[in-house]
This record gives C-alpha cells, structure tokens and sequence, in this order.
C-alpha cells in the first residue's frame, strides 16, 4: 500500500482518491462531535470521565468505510470515533453521554459503554482488551453469516491477556475477525515502549499466523485501502488479520490527564499530522475546489451542532422502579 | 446426572440450531466429567469444539457470540477456574442487557463442575456460587436431582440472558428418572415436607439433608427440606412459607459461613418473617481452604451425619421441639 | 483520605524495604486517582514502578513476589478489574498459608478503588467485596475515614497473609485527623453509639449512616452506628453485642441484597442472636447494574434520606421505638 | 548446542558427559517414584486424580541441574518430576500423594499442589499458567539476591493469558526467570497443533524479545546445557530466557486418560526415546560398564521403594479442630 497523493488531475484524482471528500467528513463529524463533548464536559454536563477521540479519527472512519451491512465492531472506551463512524447519530450518542433518556442506551450506559446494535455497534468496552473478546465472539455468529467482526482497541490492550487468548482462539478457529490496534504510544499515561516487551505489536499479532499490518493512522485512506484487504481476507474465511494503526490522542488520555507525561514537540509533530489536514490538503493537492473542502466541513459541523443542541435539551430519564423495571 | 446434562445439551441443540457447545476437551474427548460424550459427533465441529486453554477468551467468545445470534454453551471444566473466566462474565455478559436498554439479550450458558469430597485439593473443588451471586444481570442454577439438572439446564440454554449451571462432582453418578420439561429457574422445590424445622440446601447438601431427615425423623424430629435449585435468583418465598410452619431453619452450606449463600439466606428470611422464627443457623465448612486429605476432606464437609447431629444439639439448646 | 493512603505507603516502605509497589500508571502518574504521588520519587524504580495492563501478571508477580521475601503492595485500578486478577488471589495467594502446610505466609495487600456515585458507569463503580468474602484466607478491609485507612493499610501491609484494601472512590476527598497505629484487621467500631437501633456499614455507608442518624435523633429514634472497617474477618461480636442492646439492625450496603454482606451479616447475627432481636433488615440497591445517568445513580444508591426512610417506614410498621 | 555423545573414549567421555550418571541416576528416582505411584493409585492409596511425569524426566533433571542454592523453582499439577528434580523426598511427597500426616504439606495440598520451599520449590500449581506466574513474581524477589526463578509449564499453557502477561511483565522489568516450556504435545487429550496458532512456541517466546532455546527434551544433557545457558542470561541481570523441551508423556494425562486421542505409533516413536534409554545408551556407549549403570538404577530405586513403603505405613492426619489450628 502506497500513499496515491500528489499532484495528478481532478479526474485522475477522483479516481485515485475515491469518496474521500466523505470519508473527510465522517472525520470532521467526529472531531466537531469531541470538540462538543470537551466542552459539555468542562461545563458539567458529562459526568464521571470522558476519553476522547480527537487526533485518531482516520483510524476508525478509515476501518468503517471498509466494511458492509451485517457486520460489527466492537470498541473501547475512547469510542465515540467508532461509534459516529458506525452511523451512531450525534444526538444519541450526545445524550448518552450527559444521561438523557434519548441517550442511544438511554442513559444507562454513559461514554465508556456506548451500545448501538442498530447501527453495527456491539459496543464500547471498558474493560482493556474486551472489545477484542467481544469481536472474538461475534466472529463466532457471523462465520455463519459471512459477516466480518472488527475490534479496536489501544497498544496497551496487546499486553493483556486477552490480546493473546482470543488472537489464538480466533486464528484456530479461523474466526472472521479484523484486529485493529490504534496506537498512540501511550495507554494512560505509560508509554507504550516501557511495557510492552519487543516494541513491534504488528510482529506480535503476526506471531499469531495472521496477515499483520502496520500502517500510517493519521491517513485515512491509507488505513481504508489496508482494511479492505484484511476485511477481505476474513470475509474469504482465510481467518483473521490484524492492522496497526499508528496515530496519536491529541488531547490524551482523559478529561482528567495532565499531559505531563510527553515528550517536548511530540504534540506538535501530531498536530502537523492531524489526519484532518492530511487529507483536506490532499483533497486541496487532488484539485478540490477550497469551498467544497471547507463547505463540507462547515455542514457537518453546524449538523453535529445541532444534533448535540437538541441532545442538551433532552430530558432525564425518569428512575422509576428500577428493579421492577428491568425484566431479566 | 450425566446422562441427564448430556441428554438436555442434546435435546436443546436439536430444538435450535443457533446452540454451540466449546470448552476445553468437551468434543473429541467427550469432557473430562464425561457430560458431553457423543455431541461432537452429532452436531459436528461447526457447533462443539474443543478450545485451547484460554478461559478469558472462552468467556468472552460466549459473550459476543450471544450478543451477535448464537446461543453458546460453554464449560469452564472446574468451577474453581471461573475466576478466570469471571471478568466477561461480570462485566460484560451480566451487564450487557441493562446497559444496553435492553437492545439485545444474552443468551449463553456457563457450565462447570464444582464441589469437594472428589480429593481433588483446594483448587479443583470449590463452588463458585458465592464468587458470583451479587452479580446482577447472571442467573445460577445448581441442580441436586438428574430430573432437574435436565430441566434446568433446558432451561438455562432457552433463558435469554446469562445463566452459570453448577454440576457437583459428587452428583455424576447419581441416577434418577429424567422429565422432558424445563424447570423455572429461581423456583425452589420442598423435596421433603416437615413440620419442625426447614432445611435448606443445593446440589449434593440436599441429599445430605434427606439423609439427615432419616435420621430426625427416627429421633422424633419431622424435619421438611428444601432443595433451592437456583443461587440468583434465590426463592424466598418458599422458604418463608416453610418456616412459617416449621418456625426453625438451618441452612446447610459446602462452604464458609461468611460470605455464604447460606447466611444470606438466613439474613433474607430474618428480614422477611422475624417474628415466625424461634431458631436460624448455619452449617457451613471450617474457615480454610478445602483439604486434600481424605480424612481432613470428611472431618472438613457438612454431611448427613453433622446435620443430624447439628439439629439434635440445637434443639436440645432451644428446647424441644 | 488520599494522603492518608499515601502517607501509610510511604510510612510502611520506610519501616520495611521489602515492601513493594507496582500497578498500572500508579509510578509516574502517582496514580489515576492520586493515591501514590511521589513515591516512585522517594523510593526509585526498583521499589515503585508502572507496569503493562496485565492484571492476570499483576496479581501472580504480587503472589509470587510475597512468598520467596518481598511485601507487596498492588494496585487494581478500579475493583472491577479485580475479576482479571482473581484467580491468582483466590487459587494461590489465598490458599497456599493453608496448603503448604504453614512453610511460608503470602505477605501481599491489593489496593483497589471502588464504589459508585462516581458517574463512572457499571463497570467502574463495582464493590469486589462480595465475590471474594467467601474466600477462606483473604482479608477484605474497607475504611470509612482517613485514620482508619492509615491504620488498616499499615495493618494489612504488616498482616502475614493477603489483604485486600478497598477504597472509595467518594471518600478520597474526606479530611479528617491521621493516627500513626494500625488498626486491627477485624475489627469493627462502633461510631455512634444509641439505644433504638443499630445500623451497620462500610465506607461511604458509613458517613451516610451517621447523616441518618442525625435526621433520626430529630424525628426522636436513637440509632447506634457501627462501621465493620473489616469484610473479612467480619467482627459478629460487636455487631451482637450492640442488638443485644438496640434490638434492631440494619445493614446498608451499596450493593444487591442478593449475594451481598449485609443479608449475610443478618444471618451470621440473627444466628448468634435471634432471642434479642426485635427486627432486622437491609438496605441494598435494586437488583440491576449500576447506571450511569447521574439521575439514575442517585435513585439506585441508598443515601442519608433512604437509610432515615426506612428506618422511620420500618419502625412504624414495628411499632414506636 | 549439539548433541556430544557418540563413541568417544572413558576419559574424554567422563568429562563430555560430566555428571551423566547422576542425572541418569535421578531421573531414574522420579520414574522409580512415577512406577510407585501408579501402583498405590490402582491400589486407591491415591485419591482424586494423579498427572504422572514418565517420559519426562529429562526436562526436570536437566533444568534443575542448572540451579544453584537460592534459586526457585514454580511447576505444575504434574510437578512430581521437578519437586524430586529439586530434593524433595520420595517419602514425604508420597506421604502428601497419600494424604498422610507426614506429607511434605502434612496432606493439606495433594498431587497437584506440592509446596516444598526447603528444597527450592515454590509450589505445583493446579491452574495451568500459575506457575508461570508465581515464577514471575518469584524473579522479582531474587532479582534482589541474585537468584534465579524456573517456571515450568506444559505446551498448553502457551494459549493462556497467564503465558502472555508474564512474559512482557518478565521482559520489561527484566527479571531473572527462566521459562521451560514442556512441550508434550497434547494438553489433556487435545493436540498442541489444533490449538496453538502459528504451531511455535519458541518463536512466540522470541517474540517478547528474550533469548528462545528449543531443545531435545528427552535429552537429559542438551536441556541441561540449553538450561546453563538460559540461566546464565538471567543470572547475568539481562532479564528472562525461555526453553521449550520438545518430549512426550508415556502414561498420558492423567490416570483417568483413555490415551485413544494418540496417533498409531506415536507411543512406541517415543517409548524408543525414552529419556533414561537414551542417557544409559550414552553412558554405555562412552564406556561406563554396564553394571555401574545397572548398579546405580537398582540402589535409586530401591532407594524410592523404601522410601515410598515408609510413607504407606505413615499415619493419616488428625482433623481435629481445622478453623482453630490454622491461624490465619
Ligand atoms: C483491564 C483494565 N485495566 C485497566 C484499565 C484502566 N485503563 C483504562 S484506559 C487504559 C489505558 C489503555 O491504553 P491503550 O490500550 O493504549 O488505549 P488508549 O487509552 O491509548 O486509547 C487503562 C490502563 C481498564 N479500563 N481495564
Ligand atoms: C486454567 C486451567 N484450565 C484448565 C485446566 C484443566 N487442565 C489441567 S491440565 C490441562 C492440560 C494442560 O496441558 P499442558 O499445558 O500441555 O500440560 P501437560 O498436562 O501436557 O503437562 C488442562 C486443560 C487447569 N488446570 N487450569
Ligand atoms: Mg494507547
Ligand atoms: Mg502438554
């Protein structure tokens, strides 16, 4: 896989760069959506923590795109990328996170759960490692079906103990699983290299005698044009594969992390690689006009915005009898 | 009882293909306790296979396969290992229905052998129950007869959301006649009735307190006993209405008095029918881990013989009944 | 409360260069709740130190670690995890005391946060204290105040066998005066002391039963509070001690009532004491995951005005104090 | 490392094979014991389940004759090899297979649980991948002293979690564990091969980035000279080395295993490479006369004989009051 960029003519370029004005606009709709969430967050009205996406939406918009009707993702905590990217509607997933009852879980479930069946979305896992169980699993039912599992997760995951079980279990059973590990060199606060043995997390999942890549995550269609291959090997029933997605969380770990732990101008250098302007300037590169870059990106946003508007207005679930409520 | 859990696995595969048996050793080998012999050779690889040993990745392969439209049933092969397992289990599998507001059910059955008195030493002959029984959102059942093991684990693999099935060790070999139908989970069944005091059991204390029962009744004591089939939910009812007859209740437990289902059981009843109570208490194991040792295993069970012999002193204490 | 966690650590570290510390960001980052800022500085990465998400690794190297010298002090980030670290504290560390026959004790104390209220959704609000209270060979300590935490993380730091700290979550924020002693691991204090009835609980329970208190002695019922400090040993002794005076307890539990310590407590007292007590029940949550709406929340969690509620609600039901 | 025999002289022979009798001889000790075990299971004096180590021996004797005082050895529910390997007496540990009072845990643990830190062994642990683990934390206490910890694990152990978590938690701090995967090729009655993706467990091993040896296991001289080489590294300080010995167990799981799982001829391929067939041929071969080798094999047996008929003859233990006696 190479990077198509450069400066060839619109009409070649529409080819080569085949819906990426959209895919740039599911990433601006992820990015205006955590930008909301910041905010909501600072003024009170998301509880508890919130992990954002901001700096890895190539990944997840990039994965999604490769992906058809009937198949399912499972996420982590830092989903709301994977979520959107799904189809998740802002105001759902917005209310979810200040626990309105037209929260996409109704407000049960809060940011670092985000269930949405309908739209893919096995779920958001809170549990290190549980989206990989999850997608394992959902390997299992859609071998039947010739659907394709996904799951996301961070580098701190592959030191988890159910990295290693369930890459095995899905390569023995040769499951129709997609592996996809978004790197971003830290898992909380560690730094990815001071924990986890050997460095290469690609090499590890290849270990599991898997097709293992490794590609830029900022570049969104770098990573699509990578996970159409490993989508299509699983969908073959050749089994699993993984991808490693290299990108960076531009604003860290949570909503309560000091940032303290990076290095000088690493932030910098992710910021000139923010996946937006990768390919905005691609798209400006290919012979998009200015407007229609920026007028894409101004409708999603005032979207998202008003979708999250209607969400802030959105009423509280009333707490009824709970026990009584919930039918087991 | 083999045949019994067998014969239900069988049964349900055949009702609904979405049913998948994996655990470790389960196909080729028919299960290390024997419970599974046949099935790979009926139903084929596609839907009983053998795992690596991966209790993570087993838990959570039953998990999102159940959200995703299989019904699986796994076996975690000793319930002394669901502490590996436990992780999808709680927080994924229990959690799921609620947190999802209800956006889909999950159905999957976790099966294993529990249970000392096998000598097999303090890690292959723990009951997990009391590990899982706060957990909201997981359903155990814990059969004594081969009729209800049948029905309840027909049960299990129809109930839409997580049930944990414990099989003691001890009850394998036990024969009985086998019904058809499922059996509700959370019912208990009063297997013996008695007017002068209520013993409480599950799995293999049930046949120890039907034994002691014998000897009550020779001393004059008409003791009812009540088999609770499931952990979570528990029937409270049940017991009430007994003890509101009897007015005594002792509880039998293979396992420590604190943070035992039997005292909670107790607590439960006291809350719910104080003033119908002349007598509550607990028989329970020594607060160590299970010995290896035949003769520290025996020394270190409740069996007929301790219940008796608890009744008897107890009453005598109490006054007569 | 948070310095007196760290101030034990650090206290116990300086008396004793076996006592380690390692857990997930809790080195550099001084932990995700701010429980161990600057003793990675103090103590060098030989004796603090981060380790990968494994807390399968985590748990066993805690074991493994106690029994050939070191002292260690873990850290499960959130009790929830605690699922993904119990095998290794229930099928060894817990048993091997017992198991080798006395050759060597497993000198290791889990640190872990817990406790809901937090907005921090089902599976980082959880109490892991029920699925391991049945565990024979664990110690379960739960400190209501900043004294109480020092002196029980310095108890179970020097305690020969494992002990699991719970912390939580909405208690790290509270001030209060700091001892130097360790408090004995089991034994619990009475905090209140009253005349009409006994209320019990751990942690945040406790400072909301002592708020009911208040609103109790108004409405003219006199409630003796008493906080168990410890889940495991669990001190029955002066819970009994206090209905044999008060005649009527509750225990409060943010947790189910099914499977939780509360209804087993019942039990343990109502089987020491049945003749003296005049009514007794629990407290708990309903019977689901916790939610994460902050309205929800609320409503699932028994506070000051529920405990006062049903106090009032069940006394007048039972008649006037 | 090459195998060294063949037909050189006595005297070059004595220093090629330096020790060989006494590895010979104590291999032969735990088959001699294994032989006894059987018995007294068939007999009922065992109870529960007995996981024998016959075919084995090599592994436990050659490793542990790597080990110096201080050092620390974790095995497995089949662990009578290593317990003997480390010093533990035939007495005492058939007393504890018995159940009897002077058992080396006075009958508390059983087969599958043996703990005997006087000799060196931190336990056999039941769970497969504990001792994997207790090995690990194990290296955290001699890292400090200077010693060494071995986990020895079967090839099953390779799928779990406990496998994947240690070996990055070894490997980033470093510490001084030795890993010796004993690969027989079934876990119970299920083949390595069907279960463990990719079929190489010295390569996953390598993949943490520690030193990965696979060795003849019923060699009893190349796994001690693998072992010297793997123990040395940590010793060194230079963190964890893994060792995965290729072997066999002639008696199958455990002795409830109908073995029928087993290829046509696989028992007598390796029943012909028998690891103390194998060492006394050597021995022959280097020169040493027969009735030293026929010599020792009858006094070590004897010896376990005598050993294992005293601990038949053992009390059984006093329940009396277990809550009391066992201060906690
Ligand atoms: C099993 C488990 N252990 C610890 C945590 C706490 N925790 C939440 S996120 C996180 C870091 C994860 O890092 P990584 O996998 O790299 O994902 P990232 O947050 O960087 O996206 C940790 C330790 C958890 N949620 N689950
Ligand atoms: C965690 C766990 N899962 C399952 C078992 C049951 N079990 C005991 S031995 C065994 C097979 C282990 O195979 P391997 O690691 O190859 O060792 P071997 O028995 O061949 O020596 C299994 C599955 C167990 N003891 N622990
Ligand atoms: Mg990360
Ligand atoms: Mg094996």
């Amino acid at each position: 896989m190479s990077n198509a960029g450069g400066g060839s003519s619109p009409a070649v370029a529409a080819v080569e760069h085949e819906g990426l004005l959209d895919l740039y606009g599911q990433m601006v709709r992820i990015r205006a959506f955590e930008d909301e969430m910041q905010r909501l967050f600072l003024r009170g009205e998301i509880h508890g923590t919130v992990h954002l996406y901001t700096g890895q939406e190539a990944c997840s918009v990039g994965v999604c795109s490769a992906l058809s009707a009937g198949d399912r993702v499972a996420a982590t905590y830092r989903g709301h990328g994977a979520a959107l990217a799904m189809g998740t509607e802002p105001r759902a997933l917005a209310a979810e996170l200040m626990g309105r009852s037209t929260g996409v879980c109704g407000g049960r479930a809060g940011s670092m759960n985000v269930i949405d069946l309908d739209h893919g979305l096995i779920g958001c896992f809170g549990i290190v490692g549980g989206s990989i169980a999850a997608a394992t699993g959902a390997g299992l039912s859609l071998q039947r079906t010739g659907g394709v599992a996904v799951a996301f997760f961070g580098d701190g995951a592959t030191n988890h103990g159910y990295f290693h079980e369930c890459l095995n279990f899905a390569r023995v059973r040769r499951l129709p699983v997609v592996f996809v590990c978004e790197n971003n060199l830290y898992g909380e606060f560690t730094p990815m290299a001071s924990v986890t043995a050997g460095g290469d997390i690609r090499a590890r999942a290849a270990g599991y005698d898997m097709p293992a890549e490794k590609v830029d995550g900022n570049d969104v269609e770098l990573v699509r044009a990578a996970a159409r291959e490993a989508v299509d090997h699983a969908r073959r029933g050749d089994g699993p594969a993984f991808l490693e997605c290299l990108t960076y969380s531009h604003l860290g770990h949570s909503k309560t992390d000091p940032g303290a732990y990076r290095a000088d101008g690493e932030l910098e250098t992710w910021m000139a690689r923010d996946p937006l302007t990768v390919a905005s300037e691609r798209l400006a590169q290919a012979g998009m006009p200015a407007d229609e870059i920026t007028g894409r990106e101004a409708a999603v946003r005032s979207d998202v915005q008003a979708g999250v508007a209607l969400a802030v207005a959105d009423p509280y679930p009333d707490p009824g009898d709970p026990a009584a409520e919930y039918a087991q | 009882m083999r045949t019994a859990v067998r014969d239900a696995l069988a049964e349900e595969m055949r009702r609904d293909d979405r049913v998948v048996l994996f655990g470790e050793d389960i196909a080729a080998a028919g299960g290390v306790f024997k419970a599974t012999p046949g099935l790979a050779e009926e139903f084929g690889d596609e839907r009983v296979f053998d795992t690596p040993i991966s209790e993570l990745a087993l838990a959570g392969a039953a998990f999102g396969s159940a959200v995703t439209g299989l019904r699986p049933v796994i076996e975690i092969m000793f319930g002394d290992f669901m502490a590996l397992a436990m992780d999808s289990l709680v927080n994924q599998a229990a959690k799921y229905w609620y947190m999802s507001n209800e956006q889909a059910p999950v159905p999957l059955v976790v099966r294993c052998a529990v249970g000392a008195g096998g000598r097999f030493g303090a890690i292959h002959s723990q009951t997990p129950a009391t590990w899982l029984q706060s957990v909201a959102g997981l359903k155990i059942v814990a059969p004594a007869f081969p009729d209800d093991a049948r029905g309840l684990i027909a049960a299990a693999v129809r109930d839409p959301n997580p049930v944990i099935v414990l099989e003691h060790k001890r009850l394998y070999p036990v024969k009985g006649e086998i019904g058809a139908e499922p059996v509700e989970i959370g019912s208990a069944r009063v297997v013996r009735s008695g007017a002068d005091i209520t013993i409480v059991s599950v799995m293999r204390g049930v046949h120890d307190a039907l034994a002691a029962a014998d000897t009550l009744a020779a001393a004059g004591v008409d003791a009812e006993v009540i088999d609770l089939r499931s952990l979570r939910p528990l029937d409270h009812a049940t017991v009430v209405e007994s003890v509101r007859k009897t007015s005594r209740l002792l509880a039998v437990e293979e396992g420590t008095e604190l943070g035992g289902w039997a005292s909670g059981l107790v607590g439960a009843v006291a809350a719910r029918a104080l003033g119908d109570l002349d007598d509550v208490w607990t028989l329970t194991t020594p607060d160590t881990p299970i010995p290896y040792s035949p003769v520290l295993e025996d020394a270190f069970l409740p069996d007929a013989d301790a219940i008796a012999r608890s009744v008897l002193e107890r009453l005598a204490v109490a006054g007569p009944a």
